[in-house]
């Protein structure tokens, strides 16, 4: 198994490759699993997510595709309807945008409508990075706002890999969002046998004062503030989403109940964002438990910048987390 | 030699089940029966038949916001058709889809869309599927002259070309798109012409002869199965009623209207072919005709009758809950 | 002017002749706007919101277009840069996601890219009524959550007239929906001089109770929820937003100040709904004054069902309304 | 002629001026200078070239992710180019945009996008625009091979086409999207008779002879302007570097770059014709290219020296801020 390959190199897989794993090992499972998308086989998609894939199963089971979002996802729609299980890589999901009619009314309503599953995950990365306005949309709430449809967030290689993994195996349509900043990072991963269900969150660390609930890549700026904070002896509890929809709400609630004192953060514009579900959820649900608000922090109300400092600047920083933290601290 | 017989006799006998429920449905659409109203297709039968009649009933389709001859000639029973019209319990798609979202997937109906375009999408999304499972079916997409004006449209045929799926995009092209008339909206105003450019076999042909509709069709199937991927046909037909029901408008001259319904009408003149051939007797087709009156009916019975959709079930099959389950 | 026609009429105008009305006035003014969209000319728009104006100002200013949204909002994208105003009628909202790259990555954002205004109104029916899935999303979030795009959410003919003619002398990108619902409602008018200032929301009732924030059909639920509730001798204030964004802040703190009892509704699925933002938001702003949590009312997570019964029990009824009240009553 | 000689000097100018910006500028994106890297267009030159020396200034164009060629071809100071790409707040877009988002609208350059496809659609808008104005313009909208399979593209030709648009779609085909080749993706393999499928002028030409290219051009602007409607351009051409800088691939081979280096680059031709004509001499054409260096390095000087954005400005533009004003 491609597991083996992987584990005896002895160095541990990147973000991108516990992606590659975690396909390869259901591709095998599963005969009726193909990928489709632009630059798959030779370049191995932009962000090296299926490098190899081809090479080791064929053209039939990896597949270039026209620039056509909209053909791309109705092909995964008509083929999961029919009992494939396609993975359609739009490789940005700025790109999504040309086919949000096939993502939202037809793949996530068709099970509702039809009585019948549509198996798809629709594959792309994610998250503010370079290249300017186009390529770095937040779209995150568009997705998990629309009944029918699941959304994963990994923020590390462990989760990408176990969360894929279930996505494969569910006969839903599945938003597989991987941030772009993340792609190169190493981590462990599971073994073939370990799959992450959805709508379980991840406790990256735990803390004693207060906690934020993120994910993405918010998930490392919230630990490197929480470092900082650390240093004035402050400690704090970082939870890890993972998944949009299902989204974790025992352990929302938990937490919530635990300190009173949370900051829900992610770096998409912060109004209309899925912050603001969360956190007034959580509100309703938990308001005797709370010392103060629930603090959110997230993008400003602009497009991105192609200059790196301003989308930098766009966004949740380190400092904008640690006064967020301040200011529930602070009740 | 009586199987063709009886196998006209079937055309016949599809296309008028579809003018029989279409003329009924539009009457109880008028009563207030329908929710929401209902797209007619009289006048469009020998596309429905005469597809569906070239394929196997193991075939894949999928259609547009008018749907319901696809849909009856695919083989649907009235009784299911009707009751989703009247939004019941019973109906082909639970209630929740009525005239619009007519849908048996199992069999091969991948459903009817309220979205212009999206059809041939689905099913050339499905023909992908079949190609991938190395079956051997077709997939059909149903489309409008007006839906060949989406851009989405044409990413699916390129798709179906370079992929060479097993993929015909039927265009039940009735010159309309609500009030606009095709030649003010298509630029080129030539459907296949268009086809042809993106490189598949593009054919313009009479939606009105329900045999030229089979033969195009067939062929098409027959090079889809041997591999030579996809085809166009632009089915020339006519529309009777207004878009939606009880819409008029002063788009299109009455004369027009009786042109086609006087000298076209594919049943009048699928029924006299036959007459003429001697392979139907007047008597017979009168018979036929009162057959199928009691056939819809007792659609319309079976729908009258039926429940509608416990509002508790409105929460039901979103998603399958399999994501989150904790394994 | 035409405003003199339609008031000797000694007939208020309707929710949708409100639009033509302010349309007309406004083209009058302006020469460079005109209207895209399908069945414009003779039918006048499905709901007959523009019918008459291509017989009173010509082909050259209301075009009927193909079925082609992507490339009605890129004339509209393309024109309105050049120096025109557009009005892309789109029909219904949902035909939008077949332009969302249009619209949320071109429209929004060239005036942050290259400095260049995109005055352009995209008018829609919205909201849930008949139809089905596919023609009752609900996608107010998706488009208030995108920096650059103004969403108008009108309730009454009044605001209908008053925001679009504000709208129509913006150089900004409008998301202009109008809740099929509504387009038969009669009700008065402003003259041609009354413009409504998006970001300001209008008191429906004054109450002393508790309040009810929403907009859109919404509001007409909110009114018979509190005429039951009246019964009781509950007194219930209503805020209809009239826009989403700018959003009128103000009010709303001010509101939220007044009963510290506040329910936030709309017929949106309710997770990840721009309520959330709304109630997160007021929560984090005024948490001293609250008794208890703001309480949300939205629709199911799941598509809406061409069944007229189940489509409605989708979404806030008057009696979900007056539970969400009794529940802050209750603080 | 004297005129003619200019002019054609200056066309060879113009080619050698992007030609030497491109290479200055994709050292210095592998040197790190530019984030998020450039679409490198040499080997393009003459289709941006060719395309403007047919248009008037005032003409507008709207592009695509590699558009650095256009831009500079349609008149703007290399400084602001480069000032752009390095993101510094003296760019044509502040900074904002870098390679893929270069514009200056107001001078006809309705910009660069990172969406394929875009461009054309807001070409031609603007072709919407200046007719519905009563102006005498046309538009342009550049696209490459790849972005002639999104739907949105022949939505855009299609609508162009019923509205008898002021408008050319000017296919920058270099045969390549990304490393995928253009037959593996294209049904049908001609663009052109897509285009004719869709009702306009459709040519395929020649993208490496700058003066063919004009004059097609040309031809299209003047049926646009006299009222006959758009016209698609399919000029073939080809990149010599990666789809972004320091990409290689196995896609295509060695000896294919060389060829079209070697044998058709239209700088080459082109100053070799105009030395043979007698239009230039060979040292002219040294100094021509010593100065435009020199012209390329005060852009890099100027870019460097310039400032980064103002962090505090992230907020400005988002929106007029005047719908919410009470009045
Ligand atoms: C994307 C989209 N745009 C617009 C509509 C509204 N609409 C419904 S049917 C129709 C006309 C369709 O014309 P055509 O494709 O010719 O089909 P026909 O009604 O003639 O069967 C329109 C514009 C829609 N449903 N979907
Ligand atoms: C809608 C969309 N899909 C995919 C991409 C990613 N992408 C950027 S450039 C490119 C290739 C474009 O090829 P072509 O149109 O031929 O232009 P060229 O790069 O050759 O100039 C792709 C796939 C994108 N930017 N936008
Ligand atoms: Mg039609
Ligand atoms: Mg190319």
């Amino acid at each position: 198994m491609s597991t083996q390959t992987e584990t005896t190199r002895n160095t541990l897989p990147s973000y991108s490759e516990a992606f590659q794993q975690g396909v390869r090992e259901e591709m095998y499972r599963n005969e009726s699993i193909f990928i489709l998308g632009t630059d798959l086989i030779e370049r191995g998609g932009h962000f090296a997510q299926v490098r190899g894939i081809a090479q080791e199963f064929g053209l039939e089971r990896v597949k270039d595709s026209p620039i056509s979002e909209a053909a791309m996802v109705a092909s995964g729609i008509g083929a999961g309807m029919y009992g494939c299980h396609p993975i359609i890589d739009l490789n940005f999901i700025d790109f999504s945008l040309g086919a949000m009619d096939e993502i939202i009314n037809q793949a996530a309503k068709i099970r509702f409508m039809f009585g019948k599953p549509v198996p798809l995950v629709i594959r792309a990365t994610s998250g503010v990075a370079l290249g300017g306005a186009h390529h770095c949309n937040s779209l995150e709430v568009l997705f998990a706002h629309t009944p029918g449809l699941s959304v994963a967030v990994p923020s590390r290689a462990y989760d990408v890999k176990g969360l894929i993994k279930t996505a494969l195996r569910a006969p839903d349509p599945v938003i597989f969002l991987m941030h772009k900043k993340l792609s190169g990072v190493r981590g462990e991963v599971g073994d073939e046998n370990v799959l992450i269900p959805f709508g379980s969150a991840h406790t990256v660390q735990s803390g004693k004062d207060a906690a934020i609930i993120t994910y993405g890549y918010t998930v490392v700026t919230a630990q490197k503030a929480a470092a900082k904070l650390a240093e004035s002896g402050v400690s704090i509890e970082i939870i890890d989403l993972r998944t949009l929809y299902p989204l974790d709400e025992d352990a929302i609630n938990e937490t919530v109940k635990k300190f009173g004192r949370v900051v829900v953060a992610d770096e998409a514009p912060l109004y209309g964002s899925i912050t603001g579900d969360i956190a007034s959820t959580a509100t309703e649900e938990n308001f005797k438990y709370l010392k103060g608000p629930i603090v959110r922090v997230g993008g400003i109300r602009a497009p991105i910048s192609a200059h790196p400092q301003s989308a930098e600047a766009a966004i949740p920083t380190v400092e904008s987390m640690i006064n967020a933290v301040k200011k529930v601290l602070a009740y | 030699m009586s199987n063709d017989k009886e196998w006209k006799r079937k055309l016949l006998r599809d296309m008028v089940v579809i003018r029989t429920f279409e003329e009924t449905a539009d009457k109880l659409t008028l009563r207030g029966k329908v929710a929401g109203g209902m797209h007619n297709s009289s006048g469009q039968e020998a596309v429905a038949v005469g597809t569906m009649s070239a394929l196997d009933p193991k075939d894949v389709i999928a259609t547009t916001h008018r749907s319901h001859h696809h849909t009856l000639a695919k083989g649907m029973d009235p009784k299911l058709v009707m009751a989703e019209l009247f939004a019941k319990a019973t109906g082909c798609s639970k209630g929740r889809g009525a005239s619009m979202h007519l849908a048996d997937v199992d069999n091969g109906n991948f459903g009817g869309n309220g979205i212009v375009g999206a059809g041939v999408g689905i099913a050339m999304g499905a023909a992908m599927g079949i190609k991938q499972l190395g079956h051997k079916k077709v997939s059909v997409g149903f489309v409008g002259d007006g839906g060949m004006n989406t851009g989405r449209t044409w990413e699916a045929i390129n798709m179906a070309v370079v992929n060479k799926l097993p993929f015909i995009c039927l265009v039940d092209n009735n010159q309309y798109a609500v009030e606009t008339f095709i030649d003010r909206v298509t630029g080129g105003r030539d459907i296949a012409k268009r086809g042809a450019g993106f490189g598949l076999p593009s054919f313009t042909i009479d939606g009105q002869d329900v045999l030229k509709v089979n033969r195009y069709v067939k062929e098409a199937r027959d090079r889809a199965l041997a591999g030579e991927g996809p085809t166009l046909i632009n089915a020339l037909t006519y529309r009777y009623y207004g878009h939606n029901v009880g819409e008029k408008g002063q788009y299109r001259t009455q004369e027009e209207i009786a042109d086609w319904r006087d000298n076209r009408d594919p049943i009048d003149r699928f029924s006299a072919q036959l007459i003429s051939e001697g392979l139907l007797s007047q008597d017979e087709y009168v018979a036929l005709h009162a057959e199928v009156t009691a056939q819809i009916n007792a659609a319309v019975e079976f729908a009258e009758q039926s429940p509608y959709p416990d509002l508790s079930t409105i929460y039901e099959d979103v998603d399958s809950g399999l994501l989150g389950a904790k394994s």
